[in-house]
């Protein structure tokens, strides 16, 4: 029964391991998986994102240059980060705040020259 | 006294798991036990077919959320069998790392739970604010607290930079040194033996024919853990299976207690002895063939069996996780133990239902 | 006039003071744990939320039992700060329990049965010692009164040590910590859900809340017995053993109800007796 | 690359079970694999970490006999692959009736491949 005793006395007299979360929030490390950012300007709408994605949480459509995230199926494994041609995909160490709605991203590239073929 | 039959589980406080026992008892005795599965099965093997082999590694991890980093490496070794791939040497000392990583998390998280079985409120915490600085390395290194996808086929995602293994040496000797103010309450307090010591006893011939795996093996007296095959780099590194003879809870608690010291060894020996190098290879097309890969899980033998046909889908994929042959052994144990006794024999065997059931 | 004084004081105080004691609970414990655990008014909130939720009753015995419960809970309170007999105190608590488990046995939940009968087993664990206890009382002051002892000059600690050990060792069951927390308690109990108290809920649960209140309040009056002059001692006496049930409910897994009962009618008991018959000598 | 398993014929399945009883041999699973015209069940074995796999394979209506009368803990897959695949399994010691996983009502036998051309070309999941 003693054995605890140590264990107890030394917590009851030092700092809770426990943080007041929205009072004091931990540091993330730089390499966290945390949301994916998507930079519309660099990307070539090569669909390889959509292809890879093994939460079919990206679509893209080609013809109308738009890129869709849905940021709820998405599972942050950094598939789509990695093997972007372009690097026009980021990953973020901040986690997604809580939501009342759930609610599709949708980026919408540059279309300046319509009929363009695809680079 | 009338008979009673309480349900247990799935949505009881012990247990973080959705398994139905439905228990007879007589007096506080148990006479007989009726179990019921099936709340989760989400047809994992099934989804395995349909998606593209390279993004069933995300899948195949969210098979179990303790064991996760296991899963995804054990299917990533039959696919790279499968297409005789050889992965550079960093990677399999990596695999190693993240492996007792996860099996060092996995056993606090169980001790944890152990103890808030047998009502021992403290010990639960303090093994948990433990395990929360592993958790921490793994977000550090894997990017996320559980679900590491580490793994990839063809090798390791997530390299180590020196700066990162010294941070993880230096954690992970901490650990070791608050370990050893909390591990003798399992071991040695009055309480806890009387609570575990000779309870649910499962001897060595019975845990064999139940097809009993990893630590529950092990406590009943069989030198057995797959490791000693060396898979990955475990083959380069000093290793023996930890062994109790008792079978009951205790020896099981022990065997998990003292597994936590060697994970620890084991992946600080990973680190020191770990190559340079790449740490993944490209890997160009499909699988075709059959393989069935073995790991040792923190909670056991995990068989997958994974068959391709030459496309990038697969034929069929298959797993065998440990809880799965635990549960003849759970109903073989239970029967004439104490109402009190249930949630710890219970805990005892590890229940992963989300594994069983995939 | 000073008696109804008194009871209206023990009828408003005493939950407050109870209330508070549980927070202090709540608080040291969570510490204890390496936590840093709730306000020290939860027990309050708990209790608000708890009555404004839905009135739900599995039968209508079940709030009757309830409220007997409480009311016999006060009552015993109140007989103790009027100074009354002790023994009657005893019986009145004895009474109470009854009650809480004829709320239970109401019911027809498997777990609230189980509960219900392990509150049985603990009552058969407790009670000798609070005889014995009375008994003690009466040996060394030749009166059951509760008025008596306060009149005592020396506390009576002094001459019932062995007795003391054995109420902090029922106090543990009073108070439904580890290792006795067998029937009934705040963590989620593993066995039995909520043991005795599964099928309460809201307005109900509410009541049961503030009877555990009055109880507490109860018997850490008891121990205040054990050094009534000057009350300011006995209290912090109280207070010591109030904490020393928190480290006791800390380092303990919870046992068994066979074991529970082997402890208190062998090393409970023999100390009670050993220290009763160095009395006599 | 691959492994091995030794081929039976689902008569031997039991004699060949017992025979691995007999030589201390740890039940480790058994795997069904729809071959779209037989099913293919591979049971492993264990002993001091080294596997061995029986292979049988049989007609999508043919009987296969149990091995739960050997290894009782076969029961649980045993009860899993009659219920997913839809094997014609006899005498499972404790047989749960195709209520392990299913409810009542649901698709009978969903692990079933129904052709060759919809696995191949690879069907997104859905939605």
């Amino acid at each position: 029964m003693a054995v605890m005793l140590p264990n107890i006395m030394k917590n009851l007299f030092s700092r809770p391991e426990t943080r007041l979360y929205p009072a004091e929030e931990r540091i993330l490390y730089p390499h966290t998986r945390g949301h994916i950012e998507f930079d519309a300007d660099k990307c070539n709408f090569c669909t390889l994102c959509s292809k890879k994605c093994p939460a079919d949480a990206i679509k893209v459509d080609r013809a109308n240059k738009t890129w869709t995230l849905d940021g709820y199926r998405c599972i942050v494994c950094a598939v789509c980060v990695e093997d972007c041609p372009k690097e026009a995909i980021q990953m973020i160490e901040q986690w997604r705040t809580p939501a009342f709605s759930k609610t599709v991203e949708v980026y919408e590239g540059p279309k300046p020259e319509e009929k363009q073929p695809e680079a | 006294m009338a008979k009673i039959v309480t349900p247990f589980g799935p949505q009881h406080p012990v247990l973080p798991e959705p398994l139905q026992l439905n228990i007879t008892y007589e007096d506080e005795k148990v006479v007989s036990v009726a179990p019921a599965i099936g709340y989760i099965h989400r047809g994992l093997e099934k989804a395995g077919e349909l998606n593209d082999f390279p993004q069933n590694v995300f899948l195949v991890e969210r098979v179990c959320g303790i064991c996760s980093f296991m899963h995804g490496m054990t299917y990533c070794e039959a696919i790279e069998d499968i297409m005789g791939v050889e992965i550079p040497p960093r990677a399999k000392y990596l695999r190693v790392f993240y492996s007792e990583l996860s099996r060092i998390h996995s056993h606090l998280l169980w001790l944890g739970l152990l103890a808030d079985a047998f009502g021992f409120e403290s010990l639960f915490m303090k093994y948990w604010a433990i395990r929360e600085r592993i958790v921490d390395l793994m977000e550090m290194t894997g990017g996320h607290r559980i679900i590491l996808s580490a793994s990839c086929i063809g090798g390791v995602r997530r390299d180590l930079t020196d700066e990162q293994i010294s941070i993880i040496e230096k954690t992970l000797l901490e650990v070791k040194n608050e370990l050893d103010h909390v591990t003798p309450v399992i071991l040695k307090d009055y309480t806890v033996k009387k609570r575990t010591v000779g309870i649910g006893v499962l001897s060595k011939e019975e845990a064999l024919t139940l097809g009993a795996v990893g630590p529950v093996l092990r406590a009943s007296g069989v030198a057995q853990d797959l490791r000693q095959t060396g898979y990955e780099a475990y083959g380069e590194l000093g290793f023996e299976p930890i062994v109790e003879t008792d079978g009951d809870s205790y020896a099981r608690a022990v065997v998990r207690a003292r597994e936590v010291y060697q994970a620890i060894e084991l992946a600080l020996e990973a680190l020191h002895h770990l190559p340079e190098g790449e740490a993944q290879v490209k890997v160009k097309g499909n699988p075709n063939g059959e393989t069935i890969q073995r790991v040792e899980q923190p909670r056991g033998e995990v068989l997958w069996y994974v068959k391709g046909n030459g496309t990038k889908n697969l034929v069929r994929m298959r797993v065998r996780t440990p809880t799965y042959a635990h549960i003849p052994a759970l109903l073989k144990m239970l029967p004439g133990c104490e109402m009190a006794d249930v949630p710890v024999v219970t805990l005892s065997i590890d229940p992963c239902i989300s594994c069983t059931e995939r | 006039m000073r008696e109804l004084v008194i009871i209206l004081l023990v009828l408003i105080a005493a939950p407050i003071l109870g209330g508070l004691l549980s927070g202090i609970d709540r608080i040291i414990t969570a510490r204890m744990q390496g936590r840093v655990g709730p306000p020290l008014l939860q027990p309050f909130y708990d209790v608000g939320k708890l009555l404004g939720k839905e009135r739900i009753l599995v039968n209508q015995r079940q709030v009757l039992w309830a409220i007997g419960y409480l009311a016999l809970v006060i009552t015993s309170l109140a007989m103790l700060c009027l100074g009354s007999d002790l023994l009657i105190i005893v019986f009145v608590m004895a009474f109470a329990a009854i009650c809480f488990v004829l709320g239970g046995l109401s019911t027809k939940s498997p777990y609230s049965h189980i509960g219900s009968q392990r509150e049985l087993l603990q009552m058969l664990s407790y009670e000798p010692v609070l005889i014995l206890l009375a008994i003690g009382v009466f040996l060394q002051n030749k009166s059951f009164l509760v008025k008596d002892i306060f009149a005592r000059p020396e506390p009576l600690l002094f001459s019932l040590p062995l007795v003391f050990v054995a109420v902090l060792l029922i106090l543990t069951i009073k108070m439904r910590k580890s290792p006795f927390d067998l029937s009934t308690c705040h963590h989620a109990h593993q066995e039995l859900v909520q043991g005795i108290t599964t099928e309460y809920s809201g307005p109900y649960l509410a009541l049961i809340e503030l009877t555990h209140w009055y109880e507490l309040v109860l018997v850490l009056g008891l121990v205040v017995l054990f050094w009534a002059q000057p009350v300011w001692a006995g209290l912090l006496l109280a207070l010591a053993a109030f904490f020393i049930e928190l480290v006791i409910d800390n380092i303990c897994a919870r046992m068994t109800w066979s074991w529970m009962v082997k402890l208190t009618w062998t090393v409970g008991i023999i100390l009670c007796l050993v220290n009763l018959g160095f009395n006599l000598i | 690359m691959s492994f091995e398993a030794k081929q039976i014929t689902p008569e031997q399945l039991i004699n060949e079970t017992q025979q691995m009883f007999n030589e201390g041999y740890r039940f480790v699973t058994a795997t069904c694999v729809d071959e779209i015209e037989q099913f293919r069940i591979i049971y492993s074995f264990d002993r001091e970490t080294e596997l061995v796999n029986l292979e049988v394979a049989i007609g999508k209506e043919e009987q296969l006999p149990s091995v739960s009368g050997v290894y009782l803990c076969a029961f649980l897959v045993e009860n899993e692959i009659k219920e997913l695949f839809g094997v014609n399994i006899s005498d499972i010691a404790v047989d749960l009736g195709g209520r392990l996983y299913m409810i009542e009502g649901a698709d009978p036998h969903p692990m079933t491949r129904k052709e060759k051309k919809k696995a191949a070309k690879g069907v997104k999941k859905n939605g």
